[in-house]
């Protein structure tokens, strides 16, 4: 029966990303795309709960495996994706009527978006280390297209260093999982079995730690390119900034994600092999790394869509740190942090959508009084921007204390680094958002009203697990965070 | 509390009242001896009292409610200062109503009345007379409070009652720090009761007024109870710094015979004291206006080092 | 059934102030409904919090764990004597700031009507919550709402970008702040990995780490409570609010840091260490003469109440760390006097401030004016507001009969009685930083003569005050009400020092009231009567007397006749109002004395200028000493951190190889 | 594991391996594009002769299909597409370097002695006849990545791309005998399907820029 639904859920994408190739032109297409990401999240949803009830699941063989780790990740994934579909409806016949979009190109958006979510979700399952790299990779030449969509010099410069550093830094987690398999190997002898994450961490402790240390550094780099670690970050912020709004937050919401879990994954296999906390202590190095100098970047943003995918950048590094500290609660805090993320850094751009679209600019400083424009926008904004900065009762918060606590419990060292960061991207991201915001305007309305319910809702949820996380889901959180050891 | 120790409060209170006006007189005939001039009878404050009593209130047509009531509370504020400040006993039923910090409490309200009605005609006297005072007022305030602190640690209270009990009924012995706390509390009464050198009761030049630049719109009664409560508050004053550095003399009960008996030594000591402020009066001239923080702030340093004395030298025995 | 303990009825009071707040969201529109239903309500939940807590007073602590927060660490909650206390004040302080904000929202004023009701019963659920939080995670989510709360209500009229200034200054020092709140409770818990309060008690820290997380907690607390060198927000943000959050702030809202402060000193941290008294001593001796000092020169009136603020905060700081001083030293019978000193404090300034801020509010409705230059002679046209102003006015400049006197005299008391202390230097030191509470004390009055004289006293300066018209009903009653309570705290202080001394003898283990009990309720002598004492009443009473009985005397024995006629005008035919002092004209003397505190920048007029004008403006130094390089240096690093970002991909590509290359050599398992 | 005799096979592996190594120089040091191409399909081919002599010598049946896939993937189509492209495109002859080719030469020789360096250890756990190549392999991917950041124009960027993925083949081979078959296909296809997503790009870009001089796209930055 779960099985039916995971079949279910890696079909509709991939079958409606190909048929919007085909029928992307018609008028109900937007629609198709709402009821495909639909029809994906409720099948991944059910799949969830048959898992969390009766444990992990293999698929195709051993091809896929399912566990209460990254059926998380499928959730955020689908859920996200389902509110971007139902955001970028509005957003995208603005953008037809501005003239920044033809017909075609919507055409291509919408497929590719489904397929962006099947590469995805194939990364996520996937119980084969070199079909996680093949989707990982699919995911990004998918969304290469998706970042050049609009086709003008910006997007295709944004494109093109997306495209070379993603795709070198790719070749570099190539290189690690080659060096994964030539370990494994050695034990687990030349059977096809050897890339297979399940038989990998059942003999990690046997895995030769020099390869492993190895692997482990070109996997994380690789990986990590794509996550947006400094100094391997460049192509993040011009990405983002440049595709459509939607994108930016698939982009920023999910695909930073999977990068990642790919990461959580190989560490997994990393800490068995080798001990002292090699791959732990990589991964806080870069994430402090990272977060002090997105948080440094913050203050000289002039783009808002750059800006925030900064923040991510910053965020990444948090939740890096996190996982570099290991153990539960960090893992959970971890889990917990990037959930939030996705849901708060997606809201924000939409509503970052919907107020660039309004004011014809991404420049902050031609934006101004959104609040007088439209408050829901101008609130979801400053909301969302209260909760990406961590301030309580959002569930940020509720991460951030987490990883702080536990940071200054480990590794009291670190605190005033993660402090000092945060500090000054608060000062930086609130001092340009707030007048965004508040003050006086100008600008006009728009055909289309804008699809504001997807923003509240991500932040409804964000406010709810910042009071209360269910048990269920301390439950969920807490076996998955176990998994990852 | 009984009936005869509120009968005796009572004379205290009227005698302060009596006494009062009659210390301006004093002080007023021995400045005009001093300066060889013809001295004004001995009683007259009382006349002037009498004259301005009888007079018509003139208002200015800008003068609100609050100006009309604040003659009325500086005089209530002096009158009670009086009441507290021990002048033929110590042991009197309002004696812990306030101590010495309160006092200076009382006399702190009183300013503030007085500077707020100065404002309130609105002329530019007014608030000039009530800036200076005000600005007058926040140097002094801590000087006198450093000598009562100085007092106060000598007597561990800052009950005016006690202090007095414990310098003058108890083995005499040589304070040294009370002489830098004498010498500053002559400053800041000089200060507060409006005297050369910090200001000049009879001058009517405006550019160095304070007092008089304040109570310039008052008339008739009002103005009376103005100059009435000036009197009371330069007894209070006097009297303070006689309980405080010359305590001999001061009854210690409530009783009448008591009582009668410290009053001669008391007018002794105010003519005393009057004479010398005369004197100081008379050798003195007035100072600008801001060089008054420079000799507060003297005063100040005195009494803090008055108490660093008494800290120093006095405590471990 | 189960019985209703105290602290359920404060967590249902905190759910009714966030429905009341929500129902607000149902018309957001409809000022009358909530100006006239929502707001009343507010005060009716206030009044029942200050009646809870002042009956839970000196009961033994509750204790309850609500099942939200996180998965381990659910949010703990505590009904003590230290949170009773600070119960009270918020709840009866809001009861009267609820009462005059329902006369004050009105229409058209930047915000929905609806959203500000959120906000502000948002805010007042917000700082409960901070007072009853048992447990570092609770603490903070109650903490930044009431920052976030108050950040939006400060923003109400954000067109103004001088208001959106002050908001983000304020949230920024406010979450810095907090920062070091949640570093300081992460000292406390020492590595146990308890969060909760009662976990914290338990550490015992080496002093080492019990002075960072003290040193801390004075940093994050101070940041909020407005102490130098953190307190720049504090003068920006109070005028950007309106006025009745502006008295939330000023009156409650900086009392919740003092709060903090208390609780992680005396209650977290257990026994403190004498140079901490010190270090809190001389923050607040600078913070408290800075603040005074700067509130003189001030020509906005809000603004002039705010360093007023911060001044106050700074004296009880003083008195914080003198209770330190003593209870280091194991001096509990001083250290109490100096505790009752600073909750007293806390309570009269919460209510003299809450009412001078809402007088300014009703100043600023009737006049649409905050500077002091086009001000005055408010006394004739608004009596209600100015009569009531000089309870606030009073009770601020710290003298007798009202509330801001008895602090004060119990502060002084505690300094007085401090020798004896078994540290040579601390004996000298102490009594020169009473000196300067005195200098503070007295330079108060000067602030408040001067407010309240250029306001309410002398000729209108502008025409358009004639139009000016006093407070409404509901204003007046919440003005009232707080006036009410200045005048209890300072007549009554006795019965309400034997109600404080529960929290006193929770943090201390000793308190004043076996002292207290002896003499009657009209008799303060918190030692004993022959050291120091102070009859409140009989104080007032001959005040009184003799007002009435001297009014009669003279009236009987002479005449009450009174003429009107022109002011004296020096032989000067032109005394217009323009002739009178100016707000700058009147702190010149403090200007003058104390220049070197002052960044000033005057202009003098020429005898050749054909337009002379005259203009004087005094900037904070700590603007220029602290923050402005602060911001530089930030800016500087980041602009050194964005050549990262330089726009070619080959250079890109070499940060890649070279992290390659490096971690390729250097990285070892 | 010391001074046995290596095979035959053994011999010729390493013998390609070098060769492959010496053309990754080459293209370092290449300065027109078709030759630089040509190089690339000559690597291409070297990489195929390799696999088959793996796969002859070692029996490792997906071996073959590996090889065919290189063959058909980087020998033989890639080149194609890429001679089609500079003709369509008319891009310059000239290839253009940042820094001189001397100086990338002397630093692609350190590459080398680093790359050994790391390789060392792993390849005496290896106990494949083609182990010694491992270090070569990861010598090729590094100057590959050189010849990405020094390399100004668009086309010889994605050569370089292109012979990183040889060295990744080289290295799958060298270490493994091959990654498991449906790994081999899904890169093949990524590959593919990303150089023709590439030669659109290259339209779009010369449409925009008027040039594949990717120095015009530097204005997306922070500075």
């Amino acid at each position: 029966m779960d099985m039916d639904f995971f079949v279910l859920m890696l079909a509709i994408p991939l079958i409606s990303g190909l048929l919007l190739t085909v029928v992307g032109e018609r008028a109900w297409a937007p629609n198709l795309n709402i009821i495909a990401s639909l029809g994906t999240f409720l099948s991944s949803a059910l799949l969830t709960v048959g898992i969390i009830a009766n444990g992990p699941r293999f698929a195709f063989g051993e091809l896929f495996f399912i566990d209460s780790l990254n059926v998380l990740f499928v959730t955020v994934t689908t859920f996200v994706g389902l509110t971007t579909s139902i955001f970028s409806g509005p957003y995208m016949k603005n953008e037809q009527e501005h003239g920044r979009l033809t017909v075609p190109r919507l055409r291509l958006y919408k497929s590719m978006f489904q397929l962006f979510m099947f590469t995805m979700l194939v990364a996520l399952t996937t119980n084969n280390m070199g079909v996680l790299w093949v989707a990982m990779e699919a995911a990004t030449l998918t969304t290469v297209l998706l970042v050049s969509l609009y086709r003008t010099p910006a997007s295709l410069e944004a494109a093109w260093k997306y495209f070379i550093l993603c795709g070198v830094g790719l070749a570099q987690a190539l290189f690690g999982t080659i060096l994964l398999y030539f370990a494994a190997e050695r034990v687990l002898g030349e059977t096809g079995n050897a890339l297979l994450w399940t038989h990998l961490i059942d003999v990690k402790g046997q895995l030769e730690p020099t390869i492993m240390a190895l692997s482990f550094i070109f996997l994380l780099l690789g990986y990590g390119t794509k996550v947006g670690l400094a100094p391997l970050h460049n192509w993040l912020p011009d990405a983002h900034a440049e595709g459509p709004t939607p994108v930016s937050a698939v982009l920023s919401g999910l695909l930073l994600n999977v990068a990642l879990y790919a990461i959580l994954r190989c560490k997994a296999l990393a800490d068995g092999a080798i001990h002292g906390g090699f791959a732990g202590n990589l991964m806080m190095g870069f994430g402090l790394f990272t977060l002090v100098v997105a948080a440094f970047f913050l203050s000289r943003q002039k783009d808002v869509k750059r800006m925030f995918a900064y923040s991510s950048i910053e965020h990444m590094g948090l939740i890096t740190f996190a996982f570099g500290m290991g153990g539960p609660v960090a893992n959970f805090a971890g889990l917990l942090h990037m959930t939030m993320h996705s849901l708060t850094k997606s809201a924000i751009f939409f509503a970052v959508g919907h107020a660039t679209q309004k004011t014809g600019t991404q420049l902050m400083e031609h934006i101004r009084g959104l609040m007088r424009i439209n408050p829901l926008i101008g609130w979801a904004l400053m909301l969302g921007t209260l909760a990406i900065l961590g301030m309580p009762p959002f569930g940020v918060f509720a991460a951030e204390f987490m990883i702080l606590t536990h940071a200054m419990k480990h590794h009291p060292w670190a605190t005033p680094i993660l402090l000092t960061a945060l500090g000054v991207a608060f000062a930086a991201i609130f001092g340009k958002v707030q007048p965004m915001v508040f003050g006086e305007t100008e600008a006009k309305p728009l055909p289309h009203a804008p699809a504001i319910t997807p923003v509240f809702l991500h932040l409804a949820l964000v406010l709810m697990i910042g009071l209360y996380i269910p048990p269920y889901l301390t439950r969920w959180f807490n076996e998955a965070a176990r998994m990852l050891g | 509390m009984n009936i005869s120790g509120l009968l005796a409060q009572l004379f205290a209170i009227v005698m302060a009242l009596f006494l009062a006006p009659l210390l301006t007189g004093w002080v007023g005939q021995c400045r005009a001896w001093l300066q060889s001039r013809t001295a004004p009878p001995l009683l007259q404050p009382y006349y002037m009292l009498h004259k301005l009593f009888h007079k018509d209130v003139v208002l200015a047509h800008g003068a609100s409610s609050l100006f009309r009531v604040a003659p009325f509370v500086v005089f209530g504020c002096m009158v009670l200062a009086c009441a507290i400040v021990p002048t033929l006993s110590t042991d009197l039923p309002f004696a812990p109503a306030a101590d010495t910090i309160a006092l200076v409490g009382v006399f702190g309200l009183a300013r503030v009345f007085i500077s707020l009605a100065a404002m309130d005609i609105g002329t530019s006297f007014g608030s000039l007379g009530g800036r200076r005072e005000m600005l007058v007022g926040f140097l002094a305030e801590p000087a006198l409070l450093m000598v009562i602190f100085t007092t106060a640690m000598i007597s561990q209270s800052t009950s005016v009652a006690t202090i007095v009990e414990t310098l003058a009924h108890r083995e005499f012995a040589i304070y040294p720090s009370l002489a830098f706390a004498g010498i500053a509390f002559t400053f800041v009464s000089l200060a507060e009761n409006a005297r050369v050198p910090v200001d000049n009761p009879a001058t009517h030049l405006e550019l160095t007024m304070i007092h008089e630049a304040m109570i310039l719109e008052y008339s008739g009664r009002h103005l009376a109870l103005i100059e009435w409560a000036a009197s009371l508050k330069l007894y209070a004053y006097s009297c303070l710094g006689l309980a405080l550095f010359f305590p001999w003399g001061v009854a210690a009960g409530d009783s009448f015979p008591a009582m009668l008996a410290a009053i001669p030594l008391l007018l002794l000591k105010l003519s005393i004291g009057g004479f010398l402020l005369a004197v100081i009066e008379t050798v003195n001239a007035k100072m600008r206006i801001f060089r008054a923080p420079e000799f507060l702030g003297t005063a100040f340093l005195l009494a803090v080092l008055g108490l660093l004395v008494r800290l120093l030298l006095e405590t471990r025995v | 059934m189960p019985t209703l303990l105290p602290i359920d009825t404060l967590l249902i009071a905190v759910c009714a102030w966030l429905a009341v707040g929500l129902a607000g969201l149902v018309a957001p529109r409809n000022t009358r409904f909530i100006a006239k239903t929502l707001f009343p309500a507010g005060a009716l939940v206030g009044m029942l919090v200050g009646f809870v807590s002042l009956g839970s007073l000196g009961a033994a602590p509750e204790t309850a764990v609500l099942a939200i927060g996180l998965p381990d660490l659910p949010f703990h909650l505590r009904l003590d004597s230290l949170t009773a206390i600070f119960g009270v004040l918020l709840g009866f302080i809001s009861v009267g700031i609820s009462i005059f904000a329902a006369g004050y929202f009105r229409e058209g004023e930047g915000t929905a009507p609806g959203l500000l009701c959120l906000e502000y019963h948002a805010f007042l659920a917000s700082m409960l919550m901070v007072l009853l939080a048992d447990d570092a995670y609770a603490f903070m989510v109650a903490w930044e709402s009431m920052a976030l709360a108050s950040f939006f209500l400060v923003t109400t009229n954000h067109q103004h970008a001088e208001i959106r200034r002050a908001g983000y200054l304020y949230l920024l020092i406010a979450h810095v702040g907090a920062i070091s709140i949640l570093l300081s409770f992460g000292v406390m818990t020492a590595n146990s990995g308890d969060y909760t309060f009662s976990g914290m008690r338990g550490q015992h820290l080496s002093s080492f780490w019990a002075s960072a997380a003290y040193l801390l907690a004075l940093f994050g607390f101070g940041a909020k409570a407005g102490l130098v060198p953190v307190h720049v927000w504090l003068p920006e943000a109070h005028p950007a609010a309106p006025s009745p959050v502006s008295a939330m702030m000023s009156g409650v809202m900086l009392k919740t840091a003092i709060y903090g402060l208390l609780r992680v000193s005396f209650d977290l941290l257990g026994s403190p260490i004498w140079w901490w008294g010190v270090v809190a001593l001389g923050v607040g001796l600078v913070t408290a003469l800075f603040g005074v000092l700067y509130s003189t020169v001030q020509s906005d009136m809000k603004r002039l109440l705010a360093y007023s603020s911060i001044e106050n905060i700074g004296l009880i700081a003083v008195g914080i760390g003198l209770t330190l001083i003593f209870h280091s030293y194991r001096m509990e019978a001083l250290a109490a006097l100096a505790m009752t000193a600073v909750l007293y404090h806390c309570l009269a300034h919460a209510g003299f401030k809450s009412l001078l801020f809402l007088c300014t509010g009703s100043v600023l409705h009737a006049t649409k004016e905050r500077s002091l230059g086009k001000l005055g002679g408010l006394i004739h046209r608004m009596p209600w507001v100015a009569w009531l102003a000089l309870a606030g006015v009073i009770a601020s400049a710290g003298l007798p009969p009202l509330s801001g006197f008895i602090s004060e005299w119990l502060l002084l008391q505690a300094f007085l009685f401090s020798p004896g202390l078994p540290h040579p230097w601390l004996n000298m030191i102490v009594p020169v930083a009473a000196a300067l509470v005195v200098l503070v004390a007295a330079l108060a009055g000067f602030a408040m003569v001067k407010f309240y004289g250029i306001i309410f006293l002398g000729q209108m300066r502008e025409e358009s005050l004639k139009d000016a018209h006093d407070a409404g009903w509901w204003e007046r009653a919440g003005l009232i009400w707080l006036a009410l309570i200045t005048l209890c705290l300072g007549i009554f202080p006795s019965s309400v020092i034997l109600r404080i001394d529960a929290a006193t003898r929770q943090l201390l283990g000793t308190g004043l009231s076996e002292r207290m009990a002896d003499h009657g309720w009209w008799m303060l002598a918190p030692i004993s009567v022959e050291r120091a004492s102070y009859q409140p009443l009989v104080f007032l009473a001959v005040i009184v007397a003799s007002v009435l009985l001297g009014r009669q005397l003279v009236h009987h024995l002479y005449h009450g006749r009174t003429r009107r006629s022109a002011a004296w005008d020096c032989g000067y035919f032109f005394q217009g109002p323009r002739a009178q002092d100016t707000a700058e004209g009147f702190s010149q003397p403090i200007r003058r004395i104390f220049e070197p505190m002052f960044r000033l920048t005057r202009h003098f007029p020429t005898a050749r200028d054909t337009q002379p004008y005259y203009s004087v403006k005094v900037e904070d130094h700590f603007w220029h000493w602290l923050y402005l390089p602060l911001a530089r240096l930030v800016g500087g690093i980041s602009g050194l951190i964005t050549l990262l970002q330089g726009g070619r991909i080959a250079i890109y590509l070499l940060y890649s190889f070279i992290t390659l290359i490096l971690l390729l050599l250097v990285a070892r398992p | 594991m010391s001074g046995a005799a290596i095979s035959f096979s053994g011999q010729l592996i390493n013998l390609f391996a070098s060769v492959i190594l010496l053309l990754a120089f080459a293209m370092l040091a290449q300065r027109r594009v078709m030759p630089l191409i040509n190089l690339f399909a000559l690597q291409g081919a070297t990489l195929f002769l390799s696999t088959v002599v793996v796969a002859v010598s070692t029996g490792q049946h997906h071996l073959y299909w590996s090889a065919g896939l290189t063959l058909v993937l980087k020998v033989i189509a890639l080149p194609l597409i890429l001679h089609r492209l500079v003709r369509r495109l008319y891009v310059k002859w000239e290839v253009e370097s940042l820094i001189n080719i001397p100086t990338i030469m002397l630093v692609g020789i350190g590459l080398v002695i680093i790359a050994f360096n790391v390789a060392l250890p792993i390849s005496q756990l290896s106990d494949t006849i083609t182990r010694g190549t491992l270090g070569i392999a990861l010598a090729t991917v590094m100057l590959a990545f050189l010849m990405m950041i020094t390399r100004t124009k668009a086309i010889p960027q994605v050569v370089g791309f292109l012979s990183m993925e040889n060295g990744l083949f080289l290295a799958a081979t060298s270490a493994t005998y091959g990654m498991p078959m449906v790994v081999e296909l899904g890169i093949a296809l990524d590959v593919l399907v990303g150089a023709i997503i590439l030669g659109v790009f290259f339209f779009q870009i010369r449409d925009q820029f008027d040039s594949l001089d990717i120095r015009h796209m530097e204005r997306l930055k922070d500075l």
